[in-house]
């Protein structure tokens, strides 16, 4: 029988590292990518709890997550584009005005 | 062309994926090598994504100085080398090169070696529509309809080989007529593949005329309206499509052509359909006027009286004839010798590739596979 | 049965968190998302011993097959090479990291203190065949609301992607 | 055999050896589709196609792999060597795990999932990684090209095959492959035939996500000459040209389970027994055919004009009378080893009427232009897809309310969705507008 504490510290681990890639990398993508695994660090939570408790509300909880991060990725990404097309650069600090 | 500024190389780093690719263009080499560049054409091509914002060819990987080796043989000696520029149409260059020595002359060859001379361009405009739609085909990914050309054009060329002996570039004329009589059966053989091929080429159009497809990877793709056409130059099938009924049988009879009946096909839009149209279509007019001729070759002589040792007289001359491609031009100037001073040849693929900028021009990558292979150049004519 | 799980648990875990940590720390944005996918994959493991195998299915699907995929075909657009060889972490590396580091710490303790006192009921030994019907049943009956909200979100994701990545005239 | 193995062991010893075999298998049979392609083709093409090796180049398969494997392996100078180095063992691995998911035939499962065709959806879906990570890794625009206009491809046509598939698991209500096709048993229909469109849709879509003619894109000879492969040679080359085909056999398996009736011979629920035996007519039909190839090749081998060539042309009568053997054999074996067999073989031979139906079509027709590839993708089939899956709703309403049979509640459906096919197709004018449009 694995613990749960296991998995609560399997997403810990993935979710510290996520926020460290979105804090300090300067790419944008790869700070997109890291939201990412920050989301999936709380999918594991959820899924690990909808199991523990029985029922299947973490997991549809879950679905939502990843139909969230599908609209997040397709907005963030063509933003990204739409900036690399004008400034040429995916590096966050560079994203310095509102408008161009 | 130019335009320097939207194309970004990243210098330092040599590795193409440092050309951008979303950020406006990139620069794309086709060819020399490259299956659908039809011999060694080099298309340069300045792609915005998939599409294309400029192009430049790039040729002379054939260049054998064809011409220039024309002022070191005698008006016989360089007849041969002329199979070697279009050598999917050899014929056709011979009768061009020989009609244009033989007007420098001032004779003209025996009807009978006319008729048969333009029994045998026919053939090989056929043949070289059949190598066209084939290849074209395939360019554009169809699999099947070359095996089916060649099929059809095997016959073709065993009529050459059995006339002349050769098939590819055959010699097949002499300046001043024919060298070799027909053979038994000649007529019958011409005949016999004519009337097959009249469904033949319903076969072809069965797989691709209209094939949705087909419609929709060639319907306004690689459109070239009449006025560009003609300020570029171009001529044949290509001109044609565009509209505008120009035909050297037709405008500037050569050969036996003043005595048949022929359409000449044109179409309007000028579209890579089109020129595929147009092509089908004479191809069925080819094979008309080979039923025509074959039916009464007159008898006679085939070769007129011209010395063994040709001496032209001092002077120029410009002949063309309807190449399967467009209007072959010989240029020839004599200063009396037997060796020619000066020959210059206007070959169609060359002028007609000069259009393909402008066909290219915001079409998709897959297209100017298309428009390459519509405009149908032989790199070996383009080159010399 | 018992240690063959343990063992993939030990397996998909130290996957995922390795590969998390390449997909921070690498130079090439590409390595960094064949990282990630990797991570996703394990997570994907991770969810099949939760017996969530509906879940497994929509991660590998979605997210791998889908939301990836659009990464790396966005990555293949834009220039890798310039931003390769910049500076990779801001100049405020080690503040982030340390607050990050805190923030963690502030977790394990709550993990720490709490632990044992939640736990899985006894596994199945059968993989429950009516997951996918429990989920499915869930999300049209209980959670139908949220439902179609998500599947608006969805719809002004799409047209605002649409609208961002459009080339502008001129 | 039973005190041989540990009990515990037990229930995994079967799928393993079944997965051995598959993956033993698997490429011999990649190889021979290829052959059988190049058959085809040539039939199709007024030509012979391999003759050399073996009679009729029955050999030629191996004479390739050797070839292949032998060749020197290249990478090229500029490229990223891990990356290129692993995206074709993403390709042959995902194309090889979704086989643990296909049921060839009841008895040839490796699991039995009831997410099955999920499953082997989701992991297809991965093998996208090969081409685009190997089209990127190659370093070449040709590469780049191809794997750019895979992934849109890709992706764009998951959802129109996903969308076709839907229609059936409507009507089957589960996601097992063997559920599905006991449904099929049930309701004494193929869904091949009950929803038409939907069959059509996952044909189309099955084609591009296979990458072949006419949506061979990411391959296009005549354009990206080789697309994402270009840079590759030799055994790398190889597992790419593995998994395509591994690919092929996989959504042809997963069309005849949905559509074609699985494992089950034609006419499954009509039971006419042979007179005084337990025997039905139509399971003697494997038999008599496999009897009736092995007899042509023994007819064959006399012509053949080399002695080995002969001596081939015996073995292989000589197999096709083994497997006839087999077949035979199992009608008067246990009724379970007999549906297992036959399954088996009527699963592969529907199989193989389905890659024939893929190669036909690469013979006849053009290539598609990647917009118009998108347009048909986006406009004709999505659309079609969502009407039918909502037709295909509404027939099971009629099915449940009114006690419609599984047939005729269907009607209605197949021809709403024709008319809207027709209009689609009306409204998807050939012509090309792209060029002059955005030629600025």
């Amino acid at each position: 029988m694995i613990p749960v504490d296991d998995y609560l510290f399997l997403s810990l681990a993935l979710f510290t590292i996520g926020v460290i890639g979105v804090l300090t990398r300067r790419n944008v993508i790869i700070m997109l990518m890291s939201i990412e695994l920050i989301l999936n660090a709380v999918n594991i939570n959820l899924m690990v709890f909808s199991r523990m408790w029985g029922t299947v509300d973490g997991q549809v909880f879950a679905i939502f997550i990843i139909t969230d991060a599908a609209a997040e990725a397709a907005v963030g990404l063509g933003i990204i584009l739409a900036f690399f097309h004008n400034r040429e650069t995916v590096l966050a600090d560079e994203m310095d005005i509102m408008k161009w | 062309m130019s335009d320097e500024r939207t194309t970004k190389t990243i210098s330092g780093m040599d590795s193409v994926n440092t050309t951008v690719l979303g950020a406006d263009e990139i620069i794309l080499n086709m060819g020399p090598q490259h299956p659908s560049t039809h011999g060694v054409l080099r298309v340069k091509l300045k792609l915005d994504g998939e599409r294309v914002a400029g192009s430049e060819c790039i040729i002379g990987y054939l260049h054998r100085g064809v011409e220039k080796i024309a002022e070191h043989r005698s008006y016989q000696q360089f007849a041969p080398y002329v199979d070697r520029m279009d050598y999917v149409a050899a014929v056709s260059n011979g009768l061009g090169y020989c009609e244009a020595v033989e007007k420098l002359l001032g004779t003209e060859a025996p009807p009978r070696a006319r008729v048969v001379r333009t029994i045998l361009t026919e053939l090989q405009r056929i043949a070289s529509h059949l190598l066209w739609l084939g290849t074209h085909a395939l360019d554009i990914g169809a699999l099947t309809p070359v095996f089916y050309c060649f099929r059809e054009r095997e016959e073709i060329l065993k009529i050459f080989e059995k006339y002349c002996g050769a098939r590819l570039t055959t010699h097949a004329f002499r300046i001043g007529g024919l060298q070799y009589e027909t053979y038994d059966g000649f007529e019958e053989d011409t005949k016999r593949f004519c009337n097959d091929f009249a469904h033949k080429i319903d076969e072809y159009e069965t797989l691709l005329t209209e094939n949705r497809i087909w419609v929709g990877r060639t319907k306004g793709v690689g459109i070239l309206n009449a006025a560009d056409a003609i300020a570029l130059g171009v001529t044949g099938p290509v001109l044609r499509a565009s509209g505008v009924k120009w035909d050297l049988r037709r405008a500037q009879p050569y050969a036996a052509y003043d005595q048949y009946e022929f359409d000449i096909p044109t179409r309007e839009t000028g579209d890579t359909y089109d020129r595929y149209v147009v092509r089908m279509e004479e191809m069925r007019q080819s094979r008309r006027i080979c039923l025509q001729a074959v039916e009464n070759i007159p008898t006679g002589p085939i070769m007129a009286r011209i010395g063994k040792v040709l001496k032209p007289p001092p002077g120029e001359v410009y002949h063309s004839i309807e190449a399967p491609k467009g209007e072959l031009g010989y240029y020839i100037v004599s200063d009396g010798t037997t060796q020619p001073y000066r020959v210059r040849v206007r070959p169609p693929s060359f002028i007609n590739l000069q259009a393909f900028d402008k066909m290219a021009k915001g079409a998709l990558i897959a297209d100017v596979v298309a428009i390459i292979g519509t405009i149908d150049i032989v790199l070996g004519e383009v080159d010399r | 049965m018992q240690t063959l799980n343990q063992a993939l648990f030990i397996f998909f875990a130290v996957l995922a968190v390795a590969s998390a940590i390449l997909m921070v720390t690498r130079r090439n944005i590409v390595h960094g998302a064949v990282f990630l996918i990797t991570t996703l994959l394990s997570t994907a493991g991770i969810f099949l011993l939760l017996q969530a195998e509906f879940l497994f299915i929509v991660q590998v699907i979605l997210y791998v097959g889908g939301i990836m995929v659009l990464f790396v075909f966005v990555i293949m657009l834009v220039n890798l090479d310039v931003s390769m060889r910049q500076v990779q972490f801001n100049r405020q590396w080690f503040v982030a990291g340390a607050l990050a580091l805190v923030l963690a710490g502030q977790f394990l303790f709550a993990i720490w203190v709490g632990r044992g006192a939640l736990r899985l009921p006894a596994m199945a030994s059968e993989i429950s065949p009516k997951n996918t019907e429990a989920v499915a049943d869930a999300l049209f009956s209980h959670y139908m609301l949220p439902f179609e909200i998500a599947s608006i979100l969805l719809l002004v994701a799409m047209i605002g992607a649409v609208v961002m990545a459009k080339r502008r005239a001129g | 055999m039973g005190h041989l193995i540990p009990p515990s062991i037990m229930p995994f010893v079967l799928p393993v050896l079944y997965a051995v075999v598959i993956v033993a298998v698997l490429p011999l049979l990649a190889g021979y589709i290829v052959l059988m392609e190049r058959k085809v083709m040539a039939d199709m093409q007024a030509r012979l196609g391999p003759m050399r090796v073996g009679p009729h180049g029955l050999l030629q398969p191996i004479a390739d792999a050797v070839k292949l494997l032998l060749k020197e392996d290249i990478i090229p100078d500029k490229a990223d060597r891990l990356m290129f180095w692993f995206a074709p063992l993403v390709s042959v691995t995902m194309a090889l795990l979704a086989y643990s998911a296909l049921a060839i035939g009841p008895a040839f499962q490796i699991a039995d999932l009831n997410i099955g065709l999920l499953f082997i959806l989701a992991i297809s879906s991965l093998g996208i990684y090969g081409i685009v990570l190997g089209g990127w890794a190659s370093n070449s625009h040709y590469s780049l090209l191809g794997a750019l206009r895979s992934a849109a491809q890709l992706v764009s046509y998951e959802t129109a095959a996903g969308l076709g598939l839907i229609s059936v698991l409507l009507l089957a209500g589960s996601l097992s492959m063997k559920d599905i096709v006991q449904a099929q048993l049930d309701q004494g229909v193929w869904f091949g035939f009950s929803v038409p469109f939907g069959f059509f849709i996952y044909l189309v879509g099955s084609i591009a996500e296979t990458n072949r003619a006419p949506f061979d894109l990411p391959e296009a000879e005549s354009e990206l000459v080789a697309g994402y492969m270009t840079e590759y040679s030799g055994f790398r080359w190889s597992l790419y040209f593995l998994a395509e085909y591994a690919n092929m056999i996989i959504v042809a398996g997963i069309a005849t389970t949905l559509f074609l009736g699985g494992w089950l011979r034609p006419g499954a629920r009509y039971h006419e027994h042979i007179p005084g035996t337990g025997i039905e007519w139509l399971d003697a039909l494997p038999a008599l055919l496999t009897l009736g190839v092995a007899l042509y090749s023994l007819k064959l081998a006399p012509t053949q004009p080399v002695k080995i060539q002969k001596i081939v042309m015996v073995l292989v009568a000589v197999l096709c009378l083994g497997v006839a053997c087999v077949l035979a054999g199992a009608l008067f074996a246990p009724p379970a080893v007999m549906q297992g067999i036959h399954g088996a073989f009527w699963f592969m031979a529907k199989v193989f009427a389905y890659i024939y139906a893929f190669l036909w079509i690469r013979f006849t027709f053009p290539r598609y232009r990647f917009d118009q590839l998108m347009r048909l993708g986006w406009r004709f089939l999505i659309p079609l897809a969502l009407v039918n899956v909502i037709g295909v709703g509404v027939a099971i309403v009629l099915r449940q309310q009114f006690a419609w049979g599984p047939i005729v509640s269907l009607i209605p459906t197949t021809l709403a969705t024709l008319g809207v096919a027709m209009l689609l197709a009306k409204d998807d004018a050939p012509v090309a507008e792209a060029q002059t449009a955005a030629g600025e």
